[in-house]
């Protein structure tokens, strides 16, 4: 038996089996690229942004279950959401990350919900960078987008 | 006479060391092999007792410490059976022997209308050094493709070489495992007025290597991969070869002399080592030729024949189906180096729960992109054995995929 | 406070290494230094407890001796006070970064039309890569002259930086012991809108270094001159320097992809970082850098302004004009680095007499070959000091200098 | 006191404070260069051959005591000799610098003279460049000529 509970928690595991938003959105949404090159994961993110708000979200690619569960949770907390809410978030799960100091300007109330099982990832640190694969993809999309 | 295994292990500290109390399993070895104590102790010992600058200086013992460091170059020299020390050059990894060889003789010799070939099956650093000087010089590269069962298609070779300058391509591949027909390729380059430059990195640690009956023109391989210690690795090529090249890095060492307006080589080896060159190290590589010597590249080849039937066993006897094992089945074939795919886990996955039995194995591309995409993953486990692999290390790597299993 | 340098030589144990049954005399440190034993520990221990390659395998001892491995890197970026760690780039030796610099750099920003700058002082490592590449690409490289008291004669300087796109010198020369004004140079280069290369070599080792302060845009040196081992060097560079050069050697670990047809970088550093690194022997240097931040680089300093003294009031004292120091008086203005002449002896019979009395000094051309012609001597001896230096090794060079008048 | 008589042997020294054939020999006589890069040392070799004798030979250039006279001791034993006896001790003196081995070729019964005294060298192995750069100039010079 292994001590991985607290990597690869339940709520993992069913995003990784059944991811949310998997799949593509057709122009005149965006497509951002991102890669891991130490270890060959790929992801795309398809971003549907309009009036300050991320309308519609997708994400493809392959990757570990810890990139791909934290890209479908990703989808999922901000599909709906206005930009400032989701870059709260993204600073928020870098935080939780350990890859990003608090500097005290986040909001503390911000709910990461399910989110919140990445955890256990800080323990592990080369799998950081899977579970920011896909903030990092997202982020860079945004900054094009609103350019 | 196989190997006393459990004897040899003894000799490897790094073996018996234990993480979380429990024993670990190293198979990781293609990517780097733990270093024996007689290695560990000729480098301490050297800078402890015996430590001087080489070469420039005279003294009783900087003749002492250049004798030393010329004695293991002499080691080297014997163990591949190169005609002459002076055709082994220190460089400091097989990386570097390959740019080397890129840039000094394939600077001096390809330009547009020229083209050379590699493999499918390439490492990167013998990929990306030849796509960096192609871009600037102009020349074609061609490829040598895959058959289904992992080896080189070898059935258009001839047109491949026809006008080719050179081919370089790896003795045995770090991810499949196959072991290449060196012999075969450096006649057909040889038939075709091409050179040979072998990438022996993961064959030169686990084989014999004779450059003189592989017919090879050029041989880069790293110590730290073969028992000996990082910072170090060999670029072998013939005298007239290396006569003829310009030199690659420019410095104290490789000039005979130097004005304002120009400067001259210095005589070979000397010409390609430029500035201090990594002297502990290369005692350390010195004491792991002789390790390797002693223990015998025969019964090192054969152990691992043993392991790869035993691993080959272990797996599709508990797993079937469920592994997929990227390379050729004739142990004889191959190199013990498995890439693997497991059920449909993502193979860092594999590696995350391997890791946590001990069971050190690489998940990823493995520095071969190309070969990735035309075997259709994205990634693979690989675990990879040397000569103080053992049972257990099969045994432990087969139970723990069972708790993958229980998890994905 | 000064050093306690008999503690010190405590820590050294190749320095209570007898010849002949007598104590040696070590005067070569400007050539290479010895080790002590938290250096040659920390090595030899990481082989036993810890060694792994780093980067590319995700298994947690990977992961610990990348984090050992880094941590190096975080050691020397502060040691010179870098802005981040990313702008510390590993090679092999000082004469590799020396070379990056040139054909990354250069080899992207030089051509006809051209020129750089260089001094009459350089060591062969920064003359011979900037030649190699002139020869290909055809600009021009000027030269800073030499005072008669061998200090740069910087009355032309904006003359010689007019145009030009580099200036690359030494903060300390081997030969002559002159430390260079590198901020006054740094700064003049900036005027003229060249960049500022810094062969730190010889001045890293044996003084606080800041790469700010300075102003340099590249820094290179070796390590096997400060304490730690061999096969590791640095160049330290401006992040937005080494983001816009062409990467260097390419293979494993510098690439972000790599398809048939072409392949991407990876972030800094590892786009200079090709292939395995020489990890143990960063995890070397970082000890070396622990142990020098211990004694302290004030320190150093101060204790061999003191050798300097000591060293020239010894030698004058007993041979007055049949002794010759080619380089500057002032002990603030030069290091512990003593080129010189005895009577007409040539360098090469007194470092074997001086050798018989188990002093070591080096004789010969010191790879600055140019250097040597302008000072008029086809070679010279030259005693150099470091941290654990002490009187007695001075005494001993004094004494044995009488038996060289003796013989000849 | 050291212990370097075996090295420095008086005819050595001699030698060296009074170099026999120092100079130079106009054209025709061939000038053949010769350098140990290492120390720095260089050496001019000038020859006069003809009928198959050196009919004159000078030396000039800059080294240590032990490649001047060396050069020295060369120029004098050589001067005179039909070119078979000049290539016969050049192979003699390497066999005792031990860079050549006795192949069982060379005559037993040649004469080296004051050269013998160069023998000490062969327990200083980085001096033994120093001894032969002479020798190994000169037979380049021959090389040269007879062709
Ligand atoms: C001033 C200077 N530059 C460059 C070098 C070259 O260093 P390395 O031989 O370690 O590459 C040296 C030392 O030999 C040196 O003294
Ligand atoms: C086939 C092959 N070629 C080249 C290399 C590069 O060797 P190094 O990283 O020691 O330079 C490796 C190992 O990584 C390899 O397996």
């Amino acid at each position: 038996m292994s001590n991985l509970e607290d990597l690869y928690r339940e709520v993992i595991l069913d995003h990784y089996r059944s991811p949310r938003n998997k799949g593509e959105l057709p122009p005149p949404a965006t497509c951002t690229e991102g890669a891991n090159p130490l270890c060959g994961d790929e992801i795309k993110i398809f971003l549907d942004v309009a009036d300050g708000v991320v309308r519609d979200v997708r994400f493809s690619g392959h990757g570990c279950s810890i990139s791909q569960a934290s890209a479908s949770m990703m989808t999922a907390i901000v599909k709906g959401k206005p930009l400032t809410d989701v870059r709260a978030v993204a600073k928020r799960f870098k935080q939780l990350m350990t890859i990003e100091e608090d500097d005290g300007t986040t909001p503390t109330d911000i709910r990461l919900g399910d989110i919140e099982a990445l955890q256990g990832v800080v323990k592990y640190p080369v799998r950081i960078k899977c579970a920011v694969l896909g903030w990092n993809t997202l982020l860079e999309g945004l900054d094009s987008t609103s350019t | 006479m196989t190997l006393d295994v459990a004897a040899l292990r003894d000799e490897f500290p790094m073996l018996s060391r234990r993480v979380g109390g429990k024993p670990i399993h190293y198979l990781d070895s293609a990517n780097s092999s733990h270093k024996p104590n007689c290695v560990i102790d000729a480098m301490s010992t050297f800078m402890r007792e015996a430590y001087s600058p080489i070469g420039r200086s005279s003294y009783a013992l900087a003749s002492e410490a250049s004798n030393a460091y010329e004695g293991a170059r002499s080691k080297v020299a014997g163990f591949i059976n190169a005609y002459s020390p002076c055709e082994v050059v220190f460089t400091k990894n097989a990386t570097e022997s390959l740019n080397l060889a890129a840039q000094s003789w394939g600077r001096a010799n390809l330009g547009k209308g020229d083209a050379i070939v590699l493999t499918h099956m390439e490492h990167h650093a013998n990929i990306v050094p030849w796509q960096m000087l192609a871009k600037e010089k102009g020349f074609e590269i061609r490829w040598v493709p895959l058959t289904p069962d992992f080896q080189l298609d070898l059935s258009s070779l001839d047109q491949l070489l026809r006008g080719a300058k050179a081919i370089s391509f790896t003795s045995m591949s770090n991810v499949l495992g196959t072991i290449n027909p060196t012999r075969e390729l450096c006649e057909a380059a040889h038939a075709a007025g091409a050179i040979a430059i072998v990438d022996g990195c993961q064959s030169v640690p686990h084989m014999t290597t004779d450059v003189r009956a592989m017919g090879a023109d050029m041989l880069a391989f790293s110590s730290h991969k073969m028992c000996g210690p990082t910072g170090v690795g060999v670029l072998w090529a013939r005298e007239a070869l290396l006569d003829a090249m310009p030199p690659f890095l420019g410095g104290g060492g490789m000039i005979s002399e130097v004005r304002l307006d120009d400067f001259t080589c210095a005589e070979l080896p000397n010409k390609f080592e430029a500035g201090t060159p990594p002297i502990v190290e290369v005692i350390g590589l010195g004491a792991a030729v002789d390790f390797l010597n002693r223990v015998g590249m025969t019964e090192i080849r054969r152990h691992e024949i043993e392991m790869t039937n035993y691993a080959y066993r272990a797996l599709t006897a508990r797993y079937g189906d469920a592994i997929t094992i990227h390379g050729p089945t004739n142990p004889e074939l191959r190199g013990a180096t498995f890439s693997f795919a497991f059920r449909d886990v993502h193979p860092h996955d594999v590696s995350q729960v391997l890791d946590q039995h001990n069971v050190y194995v690489r998940a990823g591309h493995h520095c071969a992109k190309p070969l990735m995409r035309i075997i259709g993953a994205n990634a693979t486990a690989r675990a990879s054995m040397y000569l103080y692999s053992n049972e257990a290390d099969v045994d432990a790597l087969v139970d723990a995929l069972d708790d993958v299993s229980s998890i994905f």
